[in-house]
């Protein structure tokens, strides 16, 4: 298996961080680290099913952003919060699916047309709040359990989350349907020769990954009691790092969202234990830098020998 | 005519970076009241990236139309002074707010004291957990009005109340996330904190979604506001706001800028005809800040106070 | 001084578990021309990159003039004098043709800058000679036999002392193939020491001094050509007996047999027009002619791979209105495409998962993928083609050239298509996986399959099919059938248009 | 000319732009446009010519804040202008030397190496300045003049901007030595077989882009007078999104300098021109971002037929 040296890895830093920290191996640490990744994790699932059939995305910042505010707008127009959040989730499939227009239809690199859409759905999320955040305090409690509640000990964020990897993990692995997205991304061409229509498949995961972005950006406003028009900047390249870390390529054809998840869980542990450990914010860059090099160049050293 | 209106057709202008942050609304609302009082016209402009290259081009953008001034957010203030400098030799008066360029030969600096909002916040959190506790913070490296207000609380602690111990500063960058996520650590890491102070409302979102979560009883101060800080405060999961007076640093922006631009009707008792310089010079004019409570929390609804005003 | 220039001596490589190469010897002589025999996976093509420095041996040495030397690049090699045209093709999609001939030299350069005039000028020369293809084309849109001739082009600027020449014409016809021997001929008699991999035979035993043979990594015999056989050298690449003899042709009357495809009229502006056609239930249809003559453009337009082509298609009896190609698949066509890098193969994913792409149906259930009748599936057809893999898991990018032409037609065969379209169908495939192929196709034929193969290899397509179309410049110039389908009337029909021969008297 | 399309698109802009402003074709606003792009131009460069090879770096932005940084505490300690700013190019340099190792002795994809690089050269910009801006007001005015000075009526800075242009494009175009850098990211192994040190290309345009990125975080400094920390933040898209919209391909093997400048112009003159008409700025990132993509399309469609 590909992932075992991620695993060691994060191991590694498991052991390392309960030895540094009396704190670090509590349940309530844990429960922490993982509300801190469990959101980015399912947009991380649409990006990695991106990757593989040889696309990416620029624009699941902004477009989880939009979808919490478009909920939010809604909501606060008396939309009931469920319906709100559909028709945001619906929003940000038909932007993806505009964005599959283009890099399909027209012919245009994913690289730009997805930049395109950063830039437009951040404008629309300006627009549409003036800038200001929303204050989604009103919304009830059975809607807010989504992002804040618990199954017995166990946060329903992480219920979603968990679901969701899963869920997909074994459909990337096992279906035909996202064979199809492999063979796609491995070489279009062949894939086409093969009767796989490949433009659909790599239309479908375009919008797949912005639908997943929008059901995201739901589970944060019922999270946070809050829509953010300045949300997610810069969650593009964590997204992708932690895909990439985890095995995808980005010339498409190969990745796994097992591998992804580790990426990300071992991004957002770092980031946690630098936290934990109260390192000098002048210093953490450099360290988070400096580990994210060495894993890379570990599991790198890990998976050939393992060959 | 009289001495305090405008020609017709003179306009002001108002220039930031970051130009859709809800922060520049109310300033903006208060630099227009003042225009309208004395009939003079404004613009709204900048731009709206993190970029000082990007920010300088839109100022002399702003030049070629030649106003007669500039209220200027400089994004930093050295890269500033030969535009500002130039800006005056070609006749545009240019008054700085909110971040400076005091190098250059602008004619005045409005601002919010941002450390007589660190030390406000520091008494406050003594007077509410006591002399002797843990505290920790939010911070924001390299944007100067949010440096200023950590390092100053910082230090003013460590002067005036040694027994306050600093458990935990992390760079969260007003992103929600990563607010939460250094929260969330510096709780498990510090389960005794007693209060966290947070130069601004993103971060303060996340911070307050982490201690909720945590169930903790730590007292959370911050400065600037958003509507959901705002309900927390409200819910009392955060004690308190500071929030600078926009509207006073907007109104008070314009009539400097006006003054600057109509010195002839100035004539101060000192060397100015000889040495040559604007005779409306005002180094520092500090437009204060509110300070939110539940109590009053009502009043600083953004969007109530937006309700048909016009926003450019 | 001996007139030996290579000599390798005890060498082993190993890929993980497979040992690609056992102990290996071979010696070279100034001035032959070397055949190199094996069954696909021998390892031919890994001593051979050995030799240009891209593969470093495991143990072993290789010595240039007598002199041991330590190859560590192809850089190194060109330095030696040592020159290789790569059995893939390697070649820059993005770059001109003239640039890509030249991409050695250009590295080489002491100028500073590029003399673009004198590139495409000396292109030309040596282009003039091989085949019609323009120096300043974008090597994106050269077919990949056009590609191999660019190959062959780029070696032959080379300086070099020895050259190896891995199967370069595996996708060539006669006539650029007799071009090649006569370089080959002249720079053999300038000293020059050329190794040559091939499958063909006739090619081995009209053109080379001397052959060596090896099997399953290890070095097996060298002859004089002159003092051997054919035969000989088959049986001593798989160690057995080989009976080489075609499979029996269709017995019936071809023309009364139920047509299967019926092709009116097929046009595509530019690259072929007024394609006429039936293929009739049981027989074999062949499509011979030049390169660039427009044979595979033909079957993608029939096949609907080219959208643009207009004209009818029956199957069956019915016109078949597909629009792309995927509806095609559906109806029953199938297209083994000639360029298996390009667009045959997924070289990253597994061997069981390539074989698998055509129809998932047929290893799931419900839409989820049962891997145990995926791996089934890709050992059975393996076993039938003689495939050589360590397991079905492997990625394709592991197995040898000829290996993973077998992967591409086990895709073709794991379907049940009522009309295959094969684009050289056996390029780089040994002698014993050829004649198993063909077998199979005429199995397939016999069961009312239609079968239409395209070759460069004319005693290929006259061995196995039961008539040939001859294309030449986009139109069907003539058919031969039966005791007519002869090398030479094949020739004549590919290279001189048909009705000003009739005009001018001649005859074939 | 691939570019003509690209120079279509810019002349239809700057004309309509024209119509709607007065101040549009006067020289100050040029000069403002120009200023506003020709320091990030040289960063396009490099980024253009390592995407030919194949490669790409998003750790532009933070190497051009460390170069500024580097010098700007230099200089701060007696160092002389000049000898600082050396040092940091070479500094940056270095840094590029560093990231080619990684990606061609250990391995690794660009894109994780210079993600970790973009974390480290920022969190050392943080450490060196303690996250505030280093005043540099007393930068000798011969050493400012190449930031703000004039030749004529032409800035300095421009005349650098073309000469830089101008010469990586001929030489991309003409010399042998660059020449490899297209072989090399058209197909790694051609190259490769015939005898290009393909490693060592792609060591040196990942070194040649940070040395760049170095070379314009001096010019900044000697600009801004000032060394910014937190300078270019998100400038790796920006400047990727030029060198593609100017003909780079994300895949390598393609690109002109004069295409991916052209990109440059295009994106700045249309933020430069919102920016002159006032635009309301909740419209500015959709008309942006819709303007970006409309560029493309038709870019797209002319480049096709001239095929
Ligand atoms: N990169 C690789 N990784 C693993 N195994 C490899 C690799 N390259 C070659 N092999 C294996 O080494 C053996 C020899 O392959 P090689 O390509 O030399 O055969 P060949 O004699 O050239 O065959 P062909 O006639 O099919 O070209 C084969 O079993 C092949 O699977
Ligand atoms: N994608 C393409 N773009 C432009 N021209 C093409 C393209 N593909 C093929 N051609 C041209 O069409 C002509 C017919 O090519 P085709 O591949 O059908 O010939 P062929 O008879 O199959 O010969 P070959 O042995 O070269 O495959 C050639 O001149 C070729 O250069
Ligand atoms: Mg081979
Ligand atoms: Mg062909």
């Amino acid at each position: 298996m590909r992932e075992i040296g991620l695993i060691l890895i994060i191991l590694a830093l498991f052991a390392a961080m309960s030895f540094a920290s009396p704190y670090f191996l509590t349940w309530e640490n844990m429960r922490a680290m993982a509300m801190a990744f469990a959101v980015e994790g399912i947009v991380v699932v649409g990006m990695t099913i991106l990757l593989i059939s040889g696309g990416i995305d620029l624009s699941v910042g902004s477009v989880t952003a939009l979808a919490m505010v478009i909920a939010g707008l809604l909501f606060l127009n008396g939309v009931d919060p469920w319906t709100a959040s559909l028709i945001a989730i619906l929003a940000c499939t038909a932007i993806g699916a505009l964005m599959g227009f283009f890099v399909t239809k027209v012919g245009l690199h994913h690289f730009i047309v997805s930049l395109a859409a950063m830039v437009i759905a951040r404008g629309a999320c300006l627009l549409g709040t003036g800038g200001r955040p929303l204050g989604l305090f009103t919304l009830p409690p059975e809607f807010k359990f989504i992002g804040q509640g618990s199954i017995g000990v166990i946060p329903v964020v992480i219920v979603i989350f968990v679901v969701v990897v899963v869920a997909f993990d074994f459909m990337l692995r096992r279906t035909t349907m996202f064979r199809k997205v492999f063979y796609t991304g491995s070489n279009e061409k062949a894939a086409a020769y093969s009767g796989i229509r490949t433009k659909k498949v790599i239309f479908l995961t375009t919008t797949l990954c912005s639908a997943l972005c929008g059901f995201a950006g739901v589970i944060y406003m019922a999270r946070f009691g809050s829509a953010q028009p300045t949300f997610g900047v810069g969650m593009e390249l964590n997204v992708i790092a932690a895909a990439v870390i985890g095995g995808a390529s980005l010339s498409g054809g190969s990745g796994t969202i097992f591998g992804a998840i580790l990426g990300t869980i071992l991004l957002s542990v770092v980031s946690s234990s630098l936290a934990l450990l109260d390192v000098s914010v002048y210093w953490q860059d450099i360290i988070r830098g400096s580990i994210l090099l060495a894993a890379v160049t570990i599991d790198h050293y890990l998976s050939k020998r393992r060959r | 005519q009289a001495g305090f209106q405008c020609e017709p057709g003179e306009t002001y202008v108002m220039n930031v970076m970051v130009s859709a942050h809800p922060y520049w609304v109310p300033v903006y609302q208060g630099f227009k009241q003042a225009a309208e009082a004395m009939g003079c016209e404004t613009v709204f402009s900048g731009t709206p990236d993190y970029d000082i290259a990007k920010q300088i081009a839109s100022f002399e953008q702003d030049l070629i139309k030649k106003p007669a001034g500039i209220l200027l957010h400089p994004m930093q203030a050295d890269p500033f002074i030969e535009p500002i400098n130039r800006a005056i030799e070609g006749g545009v008066e240019i008054v700085t707010f909110a971040a400076d360029s005091p190098n250059s030969n602008r004619t005045a600096y409005v601002t919010s004291d941002n450390v007589a909002e660190a030390k406000f916040a520091a008494e406050e959190i003594v007077k509410q957990v006591g002399d002797a506790g843990q505290y920790a913070v939010l911070e924001n490296p390299g944007q100067s009005n949010h440096d200023l207000r950590v390092t100053a609380f910082i230090s003013y602690m460590e002067e005036n109340y040694p027994n306050m111990e600093l458990v935990g500063r992390q760079a969260t960058n007003q992103d929600s996330n990563a607010a939460y996520r250094a929260t969330a650590s510096i709780l498990q890491a510090n389960p005794e904190l007693d209060a966290m102070w947070i130069p601004e409302a993103g971060s303060a979102e996340g911070a307050v979604a982490a201690v909720l979560e945590a169930k903790a009883d730590v007292l959370i101060m911050h400065a600037d506001v958003t509507p959901t800080t705002l309900e927390h405060i409200k819910a009392g999961n955060i004690h308190m706001a500071l929030n600078p007076n926009q509207g006073i640093q907007g109104f008070m922006g314009f009539v400097a800028t006006f003054m600057a631009a109509h010195s002839d009707m100035f004539d101060p008792f000192n060397d100015y005809k000889v040495s040559g310089y604007n005779p409306m010079q005002i180094p520092f004019v500090d437009n204060g800040f509110a300070v939110i409570t539940k109590e009053n929390a009502d009043s600083f609804d953004l969007g109530v106070y937006m309700e048909g005003r016009d926003p450019t | 001084m001996s007139d030996v220039i290579l000599k390798v001596s005890h060498l082993s490589k190993a890929f993980g578990a497979i040992q690609a190469l056992r102990d290996v010897q071979f010696e070279l002589r100034r001035g032959e021309i070397h055949a190199l025999a094996g069954e696909n996976g021998a390892g031919k093509s890994t001593l051979m990159n050995i030799i240009d420095g891209i593969l470093q041996p495991d143990s072993g040495e290789i010595s240039l003039d007598g002199r041991p030397v330590r190859i560590s690049s192809p850089a190194a090699a060109q330095r030696l004098g040592i020159g290789l045209v790569h059995q893939e093709i390697a070649l820059c999609p993005d770059i001109t043709v003239a640039e890509n001939i030249f991409m050695a030299a250009t590295n080489a350069s002491r100028f500073l800058l590029v003399d673009y005039a004198g590139l495409h000028r000396r292109a030309a020369e040596i282009l003039s000679g091989l085949g019609d293809i323009d120096p300043s084309a974008l090597v994106r849109s050269l077919s990949i036999s056009q590609q191999q001739l660019v190959e062959i082009a780029k070696a032959l600027t080379l300086d070099c002392r020895v050259l190896i020449l891995d199967e370069p014409t595996a996708a060539l016809t006669e006539k650029e193939a007799t071009v090649l021997f006569a370089i080959m001929h002249r720079l053999a008699a300038e000293g020059i020491a050329i190794i040559y991999i091939s499958h063909r035979m006739a090619e081995i035993f009209g053109h080379c001094d001397r052959v060596s043979v090896f099997r399953d990594g290890q070095y097996v015999v060298t002859h004089q050509v002159a003092e051997t056989t054919p035969t000989d050298i088959v049986n001593a690449m798989v160690g057995r007996v080989v009976d080489n003899r075609y499979p029996a042709k269709f017995q019936g009357d071809s023309l009364a047999a139920p047509a299967i495809l019926e092709v009116e009229n097929l046009s595509s502006p530019g690259l072929f027009s007024d394609v006429n056609f039936t293929l009739r239930r049981g027989e074999i249809l062949g499509f011979g002619g030049l390169i660039g003559a427009g044979r595979s453009e033909i079957v993608k337009g029939i096949c609907r791979i080219d959208e643009t082509a207009t004209g009818t298609v029956r199957l069956e009896g019915k016109p078949l209105d597909a629009r792309r190609y995927q509806q095609s698949i559906k109806e029953g066509l199938v297209y083994l495409s000639e360029d298996r890098k390009g667009d045959g193969l997924f070289l990253d994913m597994s061997i069981a998962a390539n074989v698998s792409a055509l129809r998932l149906g047929l290893v799931s259930k419900g839409g989820i993928i049962d891997q145990r009748r995926e791996n089934q599936q890709a050992s059975d057809l393996g076993r039938r083609l003689n495939l050589k893999c360590g397991h079905v898991r492997q990625p394709v990018s592991a197995l040898s050239g000829g290996n993973q032409q077998k992967v591409a037609i086990a895709k073709m065969l794991s379907v049940n298509p009522k009309v295959i379209f094969l684009d050289e169908p056996t390029r780089g495939v040994d002698v014993g996986a050829k004649l198993e192929i063909h077998r199979i196709l005429r199995d397939l034929a016999n069961a009312g399959v239609g079968i239409v193969v395209i070759s460069s290899e004319l005693p290929e397509l006259i061995g196995v099919c039961d008539r040939v179309l001859v294309v030449r410049e986009g139109r069907i110039n003539g058919v031969v059938s039966g005791d007519a389908m002869t090398e030479q009337n094949i020739m004549y029909l590919a290279s001189i248009d048909a009705e000003q021969a009739r005009a001018g008297g001649a005859r074939p």
